[in-house]
């Protein structure tokens, strides 16, 4: 059974390049860490929806394979991120992501 | 004699004098007093051990990194037996000259004050351009602490600047010498930093001036010259008294055993033709240096620009290029360590009692403190250069030989002994005569101890300016094998 | 059946732009499901259904749910959403945006050329097994260090946090 | 002959004892040694002449060490005794002795400096080691040793009185300015030692004569270079300044080295090189030019003067000058023979000076002084003995010396009517200066009480030296002919128009003297009273304006340089370095400033800077 479609390749590109800045605008604009890290997560979708599309158009595996090790990067960053979530709204009870700069300039 | 256990016996007795001092908070300065003793008197015995006409009274090779051809070649020849001597001798002073003065961690201030000379010992007696290379740094480091933990008010600054000059100067060295090592193993396929060998080097003549400018400019700068001059009054004014004594009487003088050795011996030719540059630099030194010593207001700022001036002698002496100048060149080295070593220990002794080096605050001193003001006077009149003073036949000797040379310099560089009497007496003016500066109280004259080394340096002089015979033939030897043309 | 993808494709723009403008944690994070649900159909109707799986097991499943655990343990009630509106002035997005726009616009314009088509041939499961744990070994294992050494941090932040939530408790 | 070196060895030793027991002795111990030192080497120095002289007054050197052996150059320490060193022996010692027990007196209550009696004799014996040296020494670099020990010495006792900024400044006026003078020299010895190789003086004269023609450029350079060294040690124009402010020191130390000695020592240089002189007319011409216009300046300076210390420190300068110009025209021994006899004239008129000085409790203001001959007899006696030796009245020793000098001046080919005319001027106005000062300190009204408290230790030297200036002339000085090219002092016909001008010119001064300044006793300085005599006046009080112009030219522009540029420009390319990182530091702080979402928006804008370039490489 083949439900592949053959899709105009660009259009997926566009697809994903939207998303990715989407994702981007996001990580800009936000100051709440859990959006920026969603936004991230969207950025990182995008780039999966990318390799997974060039790898559909010669029919090779390659695509889906770098898919899947962002998609362990996505899972370690989450973790990690959220750890670190936990601990800054624990120690500066905010979630602005710049509440824990020291930095003078 | 052998060398390496010297070096390393300096650096070991440092280890123990910082050890020591859990012992007792004066352990340190006895071990590091002891040390600097033992040191002279081996020295001395070697001089004395062997007959006239040595060429080397010592050589030592031991394996190092035998893949790059760098070994433990240390060779002690005249000149650096001389330079040697004057080390130990002069470590002795730098100890006693901060007998009371430090009053807080003792024993890394030893520790810091013989490492210092154990690499000063290694440098007056490196024949392996790597090991001269490293115990190059290994002196700057110590002396970096010195200035900048016991230091006085603005001791970071001046710690930071010594260390940035001597320091960029020293990596223009280190890539000569590279860069030296590897024209050679192109020309012969064998990789060496075998002084005697890289000697014999055949290079480029345009390659032999760029890294004999490589050299010239590293040395130049822990000299000082003009116009790498500025940090020495940072670094000497800012300098516990010890540091200002190993600093003057030894520091510099590693600059001017390295343009006789490396910047001269290494690249003859090139230096021949850089002779008038170095000359006027000399000459420009000597002038500057004077004019400047002048204009301060600081005690040790005006000594510190009185060696510059002094300095310059030796660049000038130098880059003559005939025998009498060399020679003029070595024993101002001599000389000079002792009286401008008199003169900082002089000037910390002063801050020590007036808390304070500026000479306004000073005045009249003679009648407070008689023994100093007669102690200043005797070291002034020997930086002034008043024959039968061992200043007097280095600058003259210097002189005469740089006249065979290039006589406009000469004229210009003689201008700098009347300005040397303007800043010399200027100073003497202003801290021992004249009324006595109602400011300063009763002031504690120079004890037992104080007296004893001033007396030994006197001694030194005068023993170098009526009969400097013994220091001239131990560096004739080296200065013949220079090439030096006699006259 | 092309339109399907058209759908998805628009699901999942509109989805991850409530994510990204969202004020509600909770609601922007029901919005990212909906977005990577979306791009699950998409690799479906690409021909790679085990990315597809993939996406909507551990995106979807694994990763978004801990975020939604994190959210549950913030407490982030309505206070937030009014500290949220605080946060996002409309001024702020314009900068970005002015980044963000000629960015897309570039990149589209790098990427299109001659249209080509996707070649709507399946991958399975099976050939992107053999690939994996063939040529691709050891990145694979090297993913599994990255993840391990994930776990270790995400203990050690996490345990702490908890820990000092249990003594104040 | 084997002595010779005691002589300067007592001074040098009584030196090493004062100075090395800092000033812990008791008074008359260190009167003993200082004096003492002197008078050994005085007795010594009679011995050796006795036994040159009997020895047919050959030359003789004893050799001491070799001093430093570098290549060819090989200075020897060698003490060389010949007429003209012993005649400076004599004098050194001889003088210095008499100088040394009048300070034993002098100096005994000293309230300045009561700590400072050792340390004054340790100085004074340190000078005499060091002018002996000067004159006994065989080579240059001795010579040169001995030149720059006197100068210092002289500044040490300039300084003397350290309290006094002023004394202090005065100082170190004179070293510098010597030094000066010194620079030349040693620029001099430099050149002798390229040209001839050597620089031992007998060697060097010898090669000289043999290696330049007469005329030759060379030893023009180098006679002018030691005229520059001369003028700078025997105050001759332009570096004439220092000598009267040297007055500050204690009179025995201007009478000593003042008057009597290290002043004179640029004479004996010239006298001692002649043969470079000889071989070069122009320098010798020169050297008399300098005399002349010395002499000359300094006579109207001398006339106006209020000091009376500053008074004889211009008379000093203006003969020295007669010594120079006679240098210069060839009167070889009659200059030598015009230093012995101003030595002990001179030396004379300051210590009969310091008596003056002393009865008045330190006051040197002629104006302040006035009728004290009957209350000071013997510094009255001695002033007016040495004062008519100065004036060189017939049959004084002055009268000898100067008169040899100008009838040889008046016999030179090149200038010597103008040479002639110069000196007799300048005799007239010795005559007339002597007056004034004679007339000011001892007659008219008493101004100031007196108090004699001389003793035998200053008034025996007094009565000595008064011998010494009345009869000193009757040495005839043959000791020299055999050194000095000219054969000793050239016989002239005393009753020829010139001679008998040359002789009058004294008497002139003093009548003239008598009529101007003693008719109102001594009441007014004026000249008259004039505005344009009243500038004159100052101009000449002023020593010609050369102290104001030195300050402008030299000393104040070094000054404001020196205090311009106290923190060293060159420093400042170094702090633009280090200023510029920190600026850099500053600038670069202010992005790196902690929020996450600017460091994102830099990623992205790099992002898209990277992708437009690559685009812009693609399509381009």
């Amino acid at each position: 059974m083949n439900f592949a479609l053959s899709i105009p390749l660009e259009h997926v590109f566009v697809l994903a390049v939207a998303l990715f800045c989407i994702g981007l605008t996001g990580v800009l604009v936000r100051r709440n860490v859990m959006f920026v890290l969603m936004s991230l997560e969207v950025m990182m979708n995008a780039c999966g929806l990318a390799f997974v599309a060039a790898g559909a158009r010669w029919a090779q595996a390659d695509g889906q394979i770098m898919f899947m090790f962002i998609l362990a990067l996505a899972a370690a960053e989450v973790a990690v991120a959220l750890g670190i979530v936990l601990q800054l709204s624990r120690r500066f009870d905010s979630l602005d992501v710049d509440s824990a700069n020291e930095m003078h300039s | 004699m052998n060398i390496f256990a010297l070096i390393m016996g300096l650096f070991a007795a440092g280890i123990v004098a910082a050890a020591s001092e859990r012992v007792h908070a004066h352990a340190p300065r006895w071990i590091s007093l002891i040390a600097f003793v033992v040191a002279l008197i081996y020295t001395s015995s070697a001089w004395l051990g062997a007959g006239s006409g040595t060429e080397e009274y010592a050589r030592q090779v031991l394996p190092w990194i035998p893949q790059f051809g760098i070994q433990v070649f240390l060779v002690l020849d005249g000149l650096s037996l001389m330079l040697v001597a004057l080390t130990a001798f002069l470590g002795i002073i730098a100890v006693v000259s901060s007998w009371s003065e430090i009053s807080e961690r003792h024993g890394f201030f030893q520790f810091n004050i013989l490492w210092v000379m154990a690499g000063v010992v290694g440098v007056f007696s490196a024949f392996d351009l790597f090991l001269f290379f490293f115990f190059w740094e290994v002196m700057l480091i110590p002396m970096y602490f010195l200035i900048a933990i016991w230091g006085h008010e603005n001791r970071s600054y001046a710690a930071t600047k010594f260390f940035l000059f001597t320091q960029i100067s020293g990596l223009l060295m280190l890539f000569a010498i590279l860069s030296l090592v590897y024209f050679n193993y192109q020309a012969t396929g064998v990789i060496t930093f075998n002084y005697f060998e890289l000697r014999n080097a055949s290079l480029d003549p345009d390659v032999a001036w760029w890294l004999m400018l490589g050299f010239f400019v590293a040395f130049i700068t822990k000299l000082p010259s003009v116009p790498v001059h500025t940090w020495l009054p940072d670094a000497h004014t800012q300098a516990p008294t010890a540091g200002s004594v190993i600093l003057a009487g030894i520091l510099l003088k590693t600059g001017g055993y390295g343009v006789i050795r490396f910047a001269v011996g290494l690249f003859p030719e090139a230096s021949q033709d850089f002779a008038t540059v170095g000359m006027l630099l000399g000459a420009l030194s000597i002038v500057y240096g004077g004019y400047m010593a002048y204009s301060q207001s600081d005690f040790k700022r005006l000594v510190a620009y009185s060696s510059v001036a002094h300095m310059g002698f030796i660049l000038l002496g130098v880059y003559a290029f005939n025998e009498i100048a060399m020679q003029g060149a070595v024993v101002t080295m001599v000389a000079h360590g002792f009286s401008t070593a008199a003169l900082f220990m002089m000037a910390g002794a002063l801050q020590q009692r007036l808390h304070s080096r500026e000479l306004s605050k000073m005045g009249g001193l003679w009648v407070l403190a008689p023994r100093m003001g007669a102690m200043t006077l005797f070291f002034v009149v020997a930086s002034v250069g008043m024959p039968g003073l061992g200043n007097f036949v280095g600058e003259f000797l210097a002189l005469l030989g740089a006249f065979q040379a290039h006589v406009p310099l000469t004229i210009a560089a003689t201008i700098g002994i009347v300005v040397a009497a303007v800043y010399g007496l200027s100073l003497m003016q202003r801290a021992f005569q004249g009324v006595p500066n109602p400011d300063v109280g009763e002031i504690e004259d120079f004890g037992a101890r104080e007296m004893t080394v001033m007396i030994l340096m006197m001694i030194g002089l005068v023993w170098l300016g009526v009969y400097p015979q013994l220091v001239l033939d131990l560096s004739a030897p080296v200065i013949t094998s220079l090439g030096v043309a006699g006259l | 059946m092309e339109s399907l993808f058209y759908i998805a494709a628009v699901t999942a723009l509109a989805s991850t732009v409530l994510v990204v403008t969202g004020k509600n944690a909770s609601h922007a994070l029901i919005y990212l499901i909906v977005s990577l649900l979306s791009v699950a159909v998409i690799f479906f109707l690409l021909g790679a259904p085990f990315a597809a799986a993939l996406e909507v097991v551990v995106y979807a499943g694994a990763i978004v749910v801990l975020f939604l655990f994190v959210v549950m343990m913030l407490n982030l009630g309505k206070g937030s959403v009014a500290r949220e509106s605080a946060w996002l002035r409309p001024s702020m997005w314009i900068l970005p945006c002015l980044l963000t726009v000629p960015l897309f616009l570039g990149l589209v314009y790098a990427l299109s050329g001659e249209p080509i088509q996707t070649a709507g041939a399946m991958v399975g499961p099976k050939t992107v097994g053999t690939q994996l744990f063939g040529p691709y070994l050891l990145a694979v294992e090297l993913a599994g260090i990255l993840l391990l050494a994930a776990l270790v941090g995400a203990y050690h932040l996490g345990r702490r946090y908890m820990s000092e939530r249990r003594e104040e408790m | 002959m084997g002595v010779l070196w005691l002589i300067p060895t007592f001074p040098l030793l009584g030196f090493l004892v004062l100075f090395l027991s800092q000033g812990k002795l008791p008074k008359i111990v260190v009167a003993i040694v200082g004096a003492g030192s002197i008078g050994l080497s005085a007795i010594v120095a009679v011995v050796v002449g006795k036994a040159f002289a009997d020895a047919g007054a050959e030359p003789q050197s004893q050799l001491l060490w070799t001093w430093m052996r570098v290549g060819e150059f090989v200075p020897e320490i060698r003490l060389y005794l010949d007429g003209l060193a012993l005649v400076m022996t004599g004098v050194i010692t001889g003088v210095g002795f008499l100088i040394h027990v009048y300070a034993t007196g002098y100096m005994w209550d000293d309230h300045e400096e009561p700590e400072g009696f050792s340390r004054f004799f340790a100085y004074m014996n340190l000078f005499v080691f060091a002018m002996l040296m000067l004159v006994l020494g065989d080579n240059l670099l001795v010579l040169f040793l001995g030149w720059e020990g006197v100068g210092l010495c002289s500044y040490l006792l300039i300084g003397f009185y350290h309290r006094d900024p002023n004394n202090g400044y005065a100082a170190r006026k004179a070293f510098v300015v010597t030094r000066v003078g010194d620079t030349f020299m040693a620029l001099g010895l430099f050149l002798l030692f390229r040209e001839l190789g050597t620089t031992e003086i007998q060697a060097s004269l010898a090669a000289a004569n043999i290696a330049w023609p007469e005329g030759s450029t060379m030893a023009t350079v180098i006679g002018l270079l030691f005229l520059g060294g001369a003028m700078g040690k025997s105050a001759q124009v332009p570096l004439q300044t220092w000598l009267p402010d040297a007055m500050a020191g204690p009179t025995p130390v201007s009478a000593l080295i003042h008057a009597a000695t290290m002043v004179t020592a640029g004479v004996y240089l010239i006298a001692r090189m002649h043969d470079i002189y000889i071989i070069s007319p122009e320098a010798q011409f020169w050297v008399a030019v300098t005399g002349l216009v010395t002499l000359f300046i300094s006579s109207f300076t001398a006339l106006v003067q209020t000091d009376i210390k500053r008074v004889l420190a211009f008379s000093t300068m203006s003969q020295i000058g007669y010594m120079i110009m006679a240098l210069g025209v060839g009167a070889w021994s009659a200059a030598v023979f015009h230093l012995m006899t101003h030595a002990f004239f001179k030396a004379l008129l300051f210590l009969a000076s310091g008596s003056v000085i002393l009865a008045l409790h330190h006051e040197q203001d002629m104006f302040k002084m006035g009728g004290l001959w009957r209350k000071l007899p013997i510094p009255f006696v001695s002033m007016l003995v040495g004062s008519i030796a100065l004036a060189a009245l017939p049959l004084t020793s002055g009268f000898f010396s100067k008169d040899a000098i100008m009838l040889t001046a008046a016999e030179n080919p090149a200038a010597g009517m103008v040479f002639w005319g110069g000196a007799a001027m300048a005799a007239f106005m010795t005559a007339l200066y002597t007056t004034r000062m004679i007339l000011l300190t001892f007659f008219g009204e008493a101004k100031t009480a007196a108090h004699d408290s001389s003793g035998w230790n200053m008034n025996a030297p007094l009565v000595i030296l008064c011998g010494l200036a009345l009869g000193g002339g009757w040495f005839g000085l043959d000791i020299v002919s055999g050194v000095l090219p000219d054969g000793g002092i050239t016989m002239h016909d005393h009753f020829s128009p010139i001679a008998l001008v040359t002789m009058a010119m004294p008497l002139l001064g003093i009548l003239t003297g008598w009529f101007v300044f003693g008719s109102s006793r001594g009441g007014s300085t004026q000249l008259p009273g004039t505005e344009f005599a009243e500038n004159v006046r100052r101009f000449w009080y002023s020593g010609w304006g050369f102290d104001w112009l030195y300050d402008r030219a030299v000393v104040a522009p070094f000054v404001a340089l020196a205090r311009m540029n106290k923190n060293d420009f060159v420093d400042l390319v170094f702090k633009l370095a280090a200023s510029t990182t920190r600026g850099v530091h500053h600038v670069l702080a202010v992005i790196q400033n902690g929020r996450l979402r600017w460091y994102a928006w830099n990623m992205a804008l790099g992002l898209v800077f990277v992708f437009v370039v690559v685009m812009w490489e693609a399509l381009g």
